[in-house]
């Protein structure tokens, strides 16, 4: 807890930041960029948690202890939703069934 | 009831038990001794509900066609009976009786770091508890202690919303209990008590609140879309209404499948306590112990998709599933290795808690071992949802978490009541509840290989003789579990006054007096030798 | 009251080879089972204390000991991982050539379809020695088919199709269990796998309503709901010919490529806007809930002969 | 190693500082547990919205074009307001924390309101949203019928899977207000503790918890914002 004291300077210009982030992440909204534009939306967001948890949270100034519990919180969520989602998504590895083995084919109507 | 004895109570010094008299000191308590009293009570209670439940079902299925109840009733039974069982007293009963209780005891703190939402985490735990009854009572509820969708979701017309409820209410309860504990073993260990001094059921309490912590709040949040979708019938997890059931699935196993060893640490931990006592001995491999219950607690989150082999996941997620539970069955063939090493060379006596210790280990092993049946796909496909995986489970939340349960509250009975109980009756207890256990166990795996399916409340009759077996050693199982019901609460009032250590044991919970005083120590210890330090000074070198 | 038995019935073609691994677990968890009792009884008899002040030495440990106990458990479990996965893929792959017969589950009771168009409730006669793969769907809740004597289980799920194969080596009557809770009369969702020889199976197929088989029912159910409107042979009309698609490789406006499975099938059908051809528009209607399950299954059957079919020269391309 | 301090019993604690609870040897040790608990919670609150964050996930690339479709049905002008009015409220919750630290009182509580009505703005702002919702008709579960416009926009994907965003969509924000709205009420309780004159620069552990909480809470905003309304671009 024992923290130094930050300058009110600073956590006006991390929530400048914020702020063009968020503006930025809504303009990019407009620009056709296909799959990727999933990606920016997901790169600025996560710029902009760290914004807040390094400054705003103070982690910056955190011991060891807690960096290593807040890391592990999203290391356990990215293993929930790695996993589940490997099954979705391996699931149409799977061969194709066998081709159809009755009589001839009819002819199409 | 007479004055014959030459213990009058007056004489007794000032503990936390007679510190103050009346229903508000116990129900507005913020001593964490006397908070864990309050869980000891409840969870006998619901003990004994879901046992009861259990004995129904098993003189149910003496019969082919059912000897007792409807099936829809059978249904509601074995439901309740899981439910109640699992989250209502297992997942509880030894963090929240003796964690709480020896937490603050073996760091040599006057109490929890945060008493208040210790008391707090008691009352959520009642009030889930009360929307369990209320829907036990309200009719029952029928989906299956799994709730899987779309059955509990959008078919079952029983009491599933108020069980959803309570499930998820004392899921708090659970998590405030980890986050205490952490806090707790992180900040308030007493001078001297490094990392590597703790008593190992402090590693396993430990182990044991990273996963409380980090998967009861999914087991929730699942909960809640699955009440969501109950109750306003949207589609979340029902496929006629745009959902997958198999995803539900994900999430509930992603806490449920974690919550075996919120069972299973703890009673590790009590293990690993009782066996260096009554072996005089520092335990075999001290930090391969302490870690392999951290590993087990990490990889245990990785296993979950092994209940999901023939539910349609891919194969390819199955194969990995698989791969990561049959490495998560090494932690703990490596801790039973090194239980038994510890026996060699010991001074090894025979009283009550080393019973269950050893009885422990020998279930555990059995529980474990049948569990490569179920990690392996090939025969997971034949076992899985059949009485196999009930053995198999049974093994290893009854024959290894009860009896570990049963294990410390013999071990810490004399220190938790300040009373010794009759060695003889315990240990006839254990002998009982032993054999009780396998009859009525070991018959259901041959019966899951067979191909007799769970949750049938009747079956064809070539299974009838197995059951038949089954059910006459649920009998036996009941009465064990009855005896120490009986002699420790005779032994409340009428046990001799235990010393401060009866046992001989090493740990700061055995440096104060039985029953300890309410501020625990009269001056904060300071620690300066190793855990278990039974040896002689001079030989400690060694 | 029978005779206590210890195995079930051996009649698929895969039976054995899953034994053989249960009884390798088997003897692994006998092996370490008595290993562990006998040492702790020996260990408890042969230190047992004698004087009640008696301290023994410490032992700190044994590090190669740690080792040694570690990377025995490990090799096991190595080899039974590789055995029992090997063996799971080799056993779920459903050989060439697999009769196909579709399999409904709903509260409480199996409903079965042979595509030569018979019905059995809670029956199925098979053929013996010949691989049957099953394609299962459900109308309400998870099911799980599950024949013991098969060695085989697979959930039955609705919204999806799920499959499995079995070859019978044995003829005789089978169970049939539901191994996924289900409802009030779970247990009561049981059959019968009956397992003829094949002369015996062709004159069961052969007696009974004669009926029209799954192909034929289908074609109706497709003509009725519209579909050869849009769907013209030569790959000219709305959505794309159905003829050689099954199958095959699709490919999705999205750039992805999909194989024309049964799953693929009935999701177009159902929804037909989640996964569009190149080529073409989403402008498919849904048939959810204009169908049955047993008329999709139908539908399925009919398009699965259809991919049978060469395509048309001139729809080149548009697939 | 922590400075030992002779047994008093509870009746007798004479605690040497107000803030001082009986479990603990020294202030210093209580802030460090507290700090710790609040981290640990908050861990446990990543895990909670988690599981949904999670289902979103499987859903979303399942039925992309549903999720899309719906996503394209919210008013991006007023999302996007919102955020910077949270992350206003998270700037004035550090300021507040400041102003704990240097023990500036009066900075204290009007950093704290201005706080409360950044965050009551934005449940302002919410709720013109969920109305909305309700007017067209795409709440789902109490009243999904949505009218022809809308309808149109929504059934590229099919309009039961359009459903399903919605179902996320309001137990997202739903339960992200629930917790702004607990939040809210954390900070009145804080202004009256610290118009008491409860905190000082040596102890405002109470502040610091808070505001973590608040900054958490925020945090899960950042993510609900291009996951909800910037689905596959807006081009």
């Amino acid at each position: 807890m024992s923290q130094p004291i930050v300058p009110q300077r600073t956590y006006l210009l991390v929530f400048l930041s914020l702020a063009g982030l968020t503006i930025l992440t809504t303009g990019v909204a407009f620009v056709d960029l296909g799959p990727f534009n999933t990606v920016a939306a997901l790169a600025i967001a996560f710029s902009k948690m760290l914004l807040v948890i390094l400054f705003f949270m103070g982690v910056r100034h955190s011991s060891g202890m807690v960096r290593i519990i807040l890391i592990a919180g999203f290391f356990w969520l990215a293993l929930l939703i790695a996993f589940t989602t490997a099954d979705y998504r391996s699931r149409s590895w799977t061969a194709a069934p066998d081709s159809w083995s009755t009589t001839a084919p009819p002819t199409h109507p | 009831m007479s004055t014959a004895t030459l213990e009058p109570r007056v004489r007794a010094p000032r503990n936390y038990l007679n510190a103050d008299y009346g229903w508000k000191s116990w129900l507005f308590t913020v001593d964490h001794k006397r908070i864990a009293l309050l869980y000891l009570v409840s969870i006998s209670f619901f003990f004994i509900i879901g046992g009861s439940f259990a004995v129904l079902m098993r003189i149910h299925l003496v019969e082919p066609g059912g000897a007792l109840v409807q099936p829809e009733t059978y249904n509601k039974l074995f439901t309740l009976h899981g439910i109640v069982m699992i989250f209502f007293f297992l997942i509880p009963s030894i963090p929240a009786v003796l964690g709480n209780f020896l937490v603050p005891l073996m760091v040599g703190a006057r109490d929890l770091a945060f008493p208040r939402v210790n008391l707090l985490s008691w009352y959520i735990y009642i009030v889930g508890g009360t929307f369990t009854l209320y829907s036990a009572i309200a009719g029952g509820v029928d989906t299956g202690w799994t709730f899987y969708t779309p059955y509990s979701s959008t078919y079952s017309n029983t009491q599933v919303t108020p069980v959803v409820i309570g499930v998820f209410i004392t899921g708090f309860s659970s998590i405030l209990t980890g986050l205490n504990f952490i806090v707790t073993i992180h900040k308030m260990r007493a001078p001297g008590l490094t990392w590597y001094r703790m008593p190992l059921f402090l590693w396993a309490m430990y182990a044991t609140s990273i996963i409380m912590v980090l998967g009861t709040p999914v087991l929730a949040i699942t909960l809640f879309l699955l009440g969501l979708e109950h109750l306003f019938h949207v589609g979340i997890f029902s496929p006629a209404l745009g959902g997958d059931p198999l995803l539900f699935q994900h999430l509930f196993w992603f806490y449920s499948h974690p919550a075996v060893y919120i069972m299973i640490l703890p009673a590790m931990g009590v293990v690993s306590e009782i066996i260096p006592c009554f072996a005089r001995k520092r335990i075999f491999g001290y930090k391969i112990v302490a870690f392999s219950s951290v590993a087990i607690a990490v990889l245990g989150f990785l296993v979950w998709g092994h209940h999901m082999f023939v539910t349609g996941q891919s194969v390819y997620a199955g194969l990995i599933f698989s791969l990561l539970s049959f490495l998560v069955a090494i932690p703990s063939a490596i801790k039973v290795f090194n239980w038994t090493s510890t026996l060699y060379k010991g001074s090894i006596s025979y009283e009550a808690p080393m019973l269950y210790a050893m009885g422990f280990i020998g279930l555990f092993t059995m529980g474990g071992l049948t569990g490569l049946f179920l990690a392996s796909l090939a025969t997971d496909v034949h076992l899985n949802g059949t009485y196999f995986i009930v053995a198999h489970f049974h093994y290893i939340m009854v024959g290894g978490a009860v009896m570990g349960y049963l294990g410390g509250i013999h071990f810490w009975w004399p220190k938790i009541s300040g009373r010794k109980y009759p060695n003889g009756w315990a240990a006839l207890a254990a002998a009982i509840i032993f054999i009780g256990f396998n009859l009525t166990f070991f018959p259901q795996f041959i019966l899951g290989y067979l191909g007799m399916p769970r949750r049938y409340a009747f079956y064809p009759a070539e299974f009838q003789v197995l059951n038949v077996m089954s059910s006459a050693g649920a009998t036996v199982l009941g009465v064990g579990y009855l005896i120490p019901l009986v002699y420790l609460i005779w032994s409340m009032r009428y046990g001799p006054i235990a010393e401060p250590n009866p046992w001989g044991a090493t740990g700061l919970e055995w440096k104060t007096p039985s029953p300890p005083p309410t501020e625990n120590f009269a001056e904060i210890p300071v620690v300066t030798e190793e855990a278990y330090a039974y040896a002689p000074q001079e030989a400690a070198g060694d | 009251m029978q005779g206590l038995p210890f195995q079930p019935e051996q009649a698929s073609s895969i039976a054995r080879s899953v034994d053989e691994l249960y009884y390798f677990l088997t003897a692994v968890t006998l092996f370490f089972t008595a290993v562990i009792f006998s040492i702790i009884f020996y260990f408890m008899i042969k230190y047992r204390r004698r004087s009640p002040d008696e301290r023994p030495k410490a032992i700190e440990g044994s590090f190669p000991l740690e080792v040694l106990w570690t990377a025995i458990p490990t090799l096991i479990v190595a080899v039974i991982f590789v055995w029992s996965s090997v063996l799971y893929f080799r056993n779920s792959e459903p050989p060439r050539g697999a009769m196909e017969i579709f399999v409904t589950g709903k509260q409480w009771m199996w409903k079965v379809e042979h595509p030569e168009g018979q019905r059995e409730i809670n029956e199925l006669h098979v053929p013996l020695g010949r691989p049957v793969k099953l394609t299962m769907t459900s109308e309400d809740v998870i099911h799980d088919f599950f024949v013991p004597a098969f060695r085989v289980k697979k959930d039955v799920l609705p919204g999806r199709y799920t499959s499995l194969w079995f070859s019978a080596t044995k003829v005789g009557t089978f169970h049939l269990f539901c191994a996924q809770y289900c409802g009030a009369f779970h247990a009561g969702m049981i059959g019968s796998i009956i397992v003829q020889q094949p002369e015996e199976y062709e004159r069961w197929l052969a007696g009974g309503a004669p009926g029209e088989s799954m192909e034929q029912a289908g074609a109706k159910v497709f003509q009725a709901s519209g579909c050869p409107t849009c769907h013209l042979a030569d790959g000219t009309g709305l959505g794309p010919s159905l003829l050689g698609v099954y199958g095959q490789p699709v490919k999705l406006t999205t750039g992805e490529t999909v194989t024309a499975d049964d799953a693929y099938m009935r999701e177009s059908i159902l929804l037909p806007k989640a996964k569009i051809v190149t080529g073409y528009s989403p402008i498919m209607p849904s048939f959810q809930g204009q169908m049955t399950e047993e008329q999709l299954n139908n539908v399925v059957a009919y398009l699965r002969a259809l991919g049978k079919a060469q395509p048309k020269p001139k729809e080149e391309g548009k697939q | 190693m922590r400075r030992r301090r002779p047994l008093v019993t509870n009746a007798e604690v004479q605690a040497p500082h107000a803030g001082l609870a009986h479990q603990f040897q020294d202030l210093e040790q209580q802030q460090e547990a507290d700090a710790l608990g609040i981290w640990v919670f908050l861990v446990t609150e990543i895990m909670f919205f988690g599981g949904l964050f999670a289902a979103y996930a499987i859903y979303r690339g399942l039925y992309f074009a549903a999720f899309q479709g719906g996503s394209h049905i919210l008013d991006i002008r007023l999302g996007a307001t919102n955020t910077i009015v949270l992350l206003g409220s998270s700037l004035t919750m550090a300021l507040s924390v400041r102003s704990a630290q240097t023990g500036n009182r009066r900075a204290l509580v009007l950093f704290l309101i201005a706080t409360m009505i950044l965050g009551g703005i934005f449940l302002g702002i919410k709720a013109v949203e969920y109305n909305q919702k309700f007017v067209e008709h795409i709440v789902p579960g109490l009243d999904w019928n949505p009218q022809s416009a809308v309808k149109t926009e929504l059934s590229p994907g099919g309009l039961l899977h359009a459903e399903l965003y919605f179902v996320f969509y309001f137990a997202m924000t739903g339960l992200h207000a629930l917790h702004m709205i607990i939040g809210m009420g954390l900070l009145l309780w804080l202004v009256f503790r610290a118009r008491k004159d409860s905190f000082s620069p040596h102890y405002f552990a109470p502040v610091e918890v808070v505001g973590l909480y608040w900054h958490f809470v925020d945090i899960v905003w950042i993510f609900l914002f291009p996951l909800l309304y910037l689905i596959g671009g807006r081009y």
